[in-house]
C-alpha cells in the first residue's frame, strides 16, 4: 500500500507539469514503471484514481512495465531480475527501497555486489498529452 | 522523463516544525550519540520527535537505542514505528544487519525514496543522523529540504576542526542555516574551537564533556539520560534557544 | 566509449611491493592517525614508502603530518613530493584549503584520475588513509587494486564494532585480503573487540591505548612518532609479520 | 606534461582492444577529449606517437574535443566551461583533477557547487578499426 505515497507523488508532477505546460485538460499520461520495486499495478492504478483532480477527470493513464537490468562494475557482465529467486522479505524489503538490492544480490558471474542498476528503477513520469 | 518523488518530499514534510540535521566534516565526533540522545531529550520534555538514520553505510542509532524487533507498517506510505518515543527510521529495517556497499548514486536515491514514501505526520522536531563529510548525502539535504538546520557536531581536536570549518564555510556560503555548533568528548578547558568557530561569525552552543561511562549506556535510553553526557545534551537543549526555537 | 584510464593503473602500482588500505566501516577510530604514522614508521626503518590520503571530503593527513608549501612535479604524469621521507599524495594540492563537496561519482572519477596519472616509481608500501564506510572509495579500491590488502581499524566501542564487522564481513565474502584488525584508542582492558574479531577468523594485530598527549603532536612527525601513540604502533608494525610481509 | 600518462592509458587500451578484436594493424583510432581537462593536443599527440608498437605503425589518429557542460542538481540550469574566467592556479587543478572544479565552480543562476559534469570530462576511446 506505499504505493499510495508513489501515485501521490506521480500526481502531484502531472498537476505540477501540466500548469508549467498550460494544459487545462490532460488527456493522456505515459508513467513507466520500474519492474525492480515490484508495485501492485492495481493498487497504483486505484490510488491514482483516488487523487482526482478537475484537470484529470478525462485522462487516459498508459503504464509500461521497464525490464529491470543490472550490470556489475568490476567484471561488466550484465544480468537481469529474478524476482523468483528472492525470499520474500528480501522481496519486499526491495519493494521499498530498491538500493538494499546491493545487500542481498550479487553479481551472478563474479560475486560483486558493486554493481549498477542500468534500467528498472522507479516510477517515472515519461510524458503528459492535454 | 521526470522522477515524480521529488515533487512530494515538501508535502511530506509539511507538518514537521523544525529538522534538525546532526552533522560534521568528520566521522566519530559524536553524531548519531547526539542525535539520538537530542531526540530522546526532546521528546520527554513532551514534543513530538523523529528521528531518521541516514547513515546507511554505518547506521548506529538502532544501536544506541537497542532498537529491535519493530517494523513500519504500510499505510499510504511507511509509517516509522515508536521507538522509546520516536517515530523512528532507519536501513537496517530493510538491509538487517548485512553490510550496505551503496555508491553515492545508490546513497541518494534510497534517501529520496525514502522521504517520499514515509509519513511522519505531525512533529515538532525531526532530528536526522547524518553521515560524515559533505557527501552526496548532505549535498541531498541541502537540495531537497529547504527548512532544515544543520547541527555541526566537532570534537577539540585540530584534526576534526579542519573538517568542520570546511562544512560551516559550505553551508556559510550556501546561506543554509546553521542551528550552531557543539564541541563533543572535551577533555580540557582549552578555548581553540570557540574562539575558532565565533570567529566565524557561528553560534557555539556549548562543550560536552568527555565521559567515561558512556559506552555502558549503549542501548539503554534511559540510562544514556542519565549519564553526564545526556545531561549536558539536556541542558543545552533546554537552555540553546537556537536549538528548540 | 572506453575510459582508458582503467587500463594504466595495474602498470601504474607495478613496482609497488605492498599497497596497505587504512579502513573502517567508522569514522573517528584513528584512521588517519594511523595511516600517517604507520606509514612514517615503516620508512624510518629504511623502507621506500608512499602515503595516499583517499578522504576527498575529509583529508586529514597533510595536518598530521604538518604539509605546507610542496606540490607534485609534472614529468610523463605526476611526481609526488616527498614530505618527510614519504612519497605524498593528496587532493589538497588542488583543492587547497576549500571544501570539495563531491558526490560518490566524482570521488570515484578523481580516485581513478589520480591513480592513472601518478608515477609513484619503486616502493615497498604504500599506505592509503581511506574515508570511512564502504562507499565509492572502498568499494573502487577493491574493484581496481587487485593486490590490496585493508587494515581494518576499530575503537573498543559496540558502535564501532558493529560497522566494522560489516566491513570485515564483505571484505571476507569477496576474498578481499584483510591485513588484520587494530582495535585504536582502549581504555579499559577488555577482550570484547579481540575475542569477536577472532571469532570471525581474522587476524587481531592489537591494541593501541588512548593517548592522551596525542594531539599536541599533530603537526609534528617526530614528536608523533615518540609518543606512546607513536611507539605502540611501531612495535605493531615491528612485531606483526602481516604489515610487513 | 602529464598528458604523456594519459597517452600511455589510451596506448594501454588501443592495444587491448586490437588484441581482443583480433587486429593486426590498427589503421584508424578515435579518441574524444573533454574540454575541461584542457589537455595540450601537441604534447598529447607527440606522447601518444611515442608509445610506438608495431601493430600500430599505419594508425591514423582522429581527435575530436567534446564542449564541456554542467547541469544544476538544485535549479537544473545548464552553462558551459570558460576557462578564461578561471585563475591559472585553478585553471592548473582542473587540468589534472576535473572533479576540483566542485571546489572553485558555482551554478550561475543559484550558486550551487552541486552539479553534474554533463559532458567534457577526461578522454575517451571511441572506436578503432583494422
Ligand atoms: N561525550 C562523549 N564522551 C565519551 N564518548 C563519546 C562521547 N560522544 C560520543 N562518544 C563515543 O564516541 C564514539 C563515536 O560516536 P558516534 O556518535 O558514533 O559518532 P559519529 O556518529 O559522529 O560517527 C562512540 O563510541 C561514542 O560512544
Ligand atoms: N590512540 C589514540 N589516542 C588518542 N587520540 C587518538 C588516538 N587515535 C586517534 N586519536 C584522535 O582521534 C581523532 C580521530 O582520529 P583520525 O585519525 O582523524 O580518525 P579517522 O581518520 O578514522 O576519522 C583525532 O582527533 C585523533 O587525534
Ligand atoms: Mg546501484
Ligand atoms: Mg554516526
Ligand atoms: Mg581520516
Ligand atoms: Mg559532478
Ligand atoms: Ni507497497
Ligand atoms: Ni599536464
Ligand atoms: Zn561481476
Ligand atoms: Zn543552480
Amino acid at each position: 500500500m506505499h504505493e499510495w505515497a508513489l501515485a501521490e507523488a506521480v500526481v502531484s508532477t502531472i498537476l505540477k507539469l501540466a500548469e508549467e505546460e498550460g494544459l487545462k485538460d490532460v488527456v493522456g499520461v505515459k508513467i513507466k514503471i520500474g519492474e525492480l520495486q515490484q508495485i501492485d499495478r492495481e493498487i497504483f492504478e486505484f490510488a491514482l484514481s483516488q487523487f482526482q483532480s478537475s484537470s484529470l477527470r478525462n485522462a487516459k493513464f498508459n503504464f509500461e512495465t521497464v525490464k529491470a537490468k543490472f550490470k556489475c562494475r568490476v567484471c561488466s557482465h550484465q544480468w537481469n531480475f529474478e524476482a523468483e529467486n528472492l525470499e520474500e522479505d528480501v522481496s519486499e524489503a526491495i519493494h521499498f527501497i530498491p538500493e538494499i538490492a546491493h545487500s542481498y544480490m550479487r553479481c551472478p558471474k563474479c560475486e560483486s555486489p558493486d554493481f549498477e542498476i542500468l534500467a528498472g528503477r522507479g516510477v517515472w513520469l515519461e510524458s503528459i498529452t492535454g | 522523463m521526470i522522477d515524480p518523488r521529488l515533487n512530494i518530499i515538501d508535502k511530506r514534510l509539511a507538518k514537521i516544525r523544525k529538522i534538525i540535521a546532526v552533522s560534521s566534516g568528520k566521522g566519530g565526533v559524536g553524531k548519531s550519540l547526539i542525535a539520538s540522545t537530542l531526540a530522546l531529550t526532546l521528546s520527554r520534555s513532551g514534543y513530538q520527535v523523529g528521528l531518521l538514520d541516514l547513515d546507511f553505510s554505518s547506521p548506529s542509532t538502532h544501536i544506541i537505542l537497542g532498537v529491535k524487533g519493530v517494523y513500519p507498517r504500510e499505510e499510504k506510505g511507511i509509517i516509522p514505528p515508536v521507538v522509546h518515543g520516536l517515530a523512528y527510521m532507519s536501513i537496517i529495517y530493510y538491509a538487517g544487519n548485512r553490510p550496505s556497499p551503496l555508491r553515492g548514486i545508490d546513497i541518494s536515491n534510497a534517501i529520496i525514496e525514502l522521504l517520499a514514501i514515509t509519513q511522519w505526520g505531525s512533529l515538532d522536531f525531526l532530528v536526522i543522523d547524518m553521515p560524515p563529510g559533505i557527501g552526496d548525502a548532505t549535498l541531498d539535504m541541502i537540495r531537497l529540504i529547504k527548512k532544515i538546520g544543520f547541527l555541526v557536531i566537532t570534537t577539540s581536536s585540530k584534526v576534526a576542526f579542519e573538517t568542520v570549518r570546511k562544512l560551516i564555510e559550505l553551508l556559510g556560503s550556501l546561506k543554509v542555516p546553521v542551528i550552531g555548533v557543539i564541541e563533543n568528548m572535551k577533555m580540557t578547558d582549552s578555548l581553540f574551537i570557540r574562539r575558532n568557530i565565533e570567529s566565524l561569525d557561528m553560534p557555539f552552543l556549548g562543550g560536552i564533556e568527555f565521559d567515561y561511562k558512556l559506552e555502558e549506556s549503549i542501548g539503554n535510553p534511559n540510562k544514556l539520560l542519565e549519564t553526564q553526557f545526556g545531561r549536558s545534551l539536556g541542558w543545552l537543549a533546554s537552555n540553546r534557544a537556537e536549538i528548540r526555537s
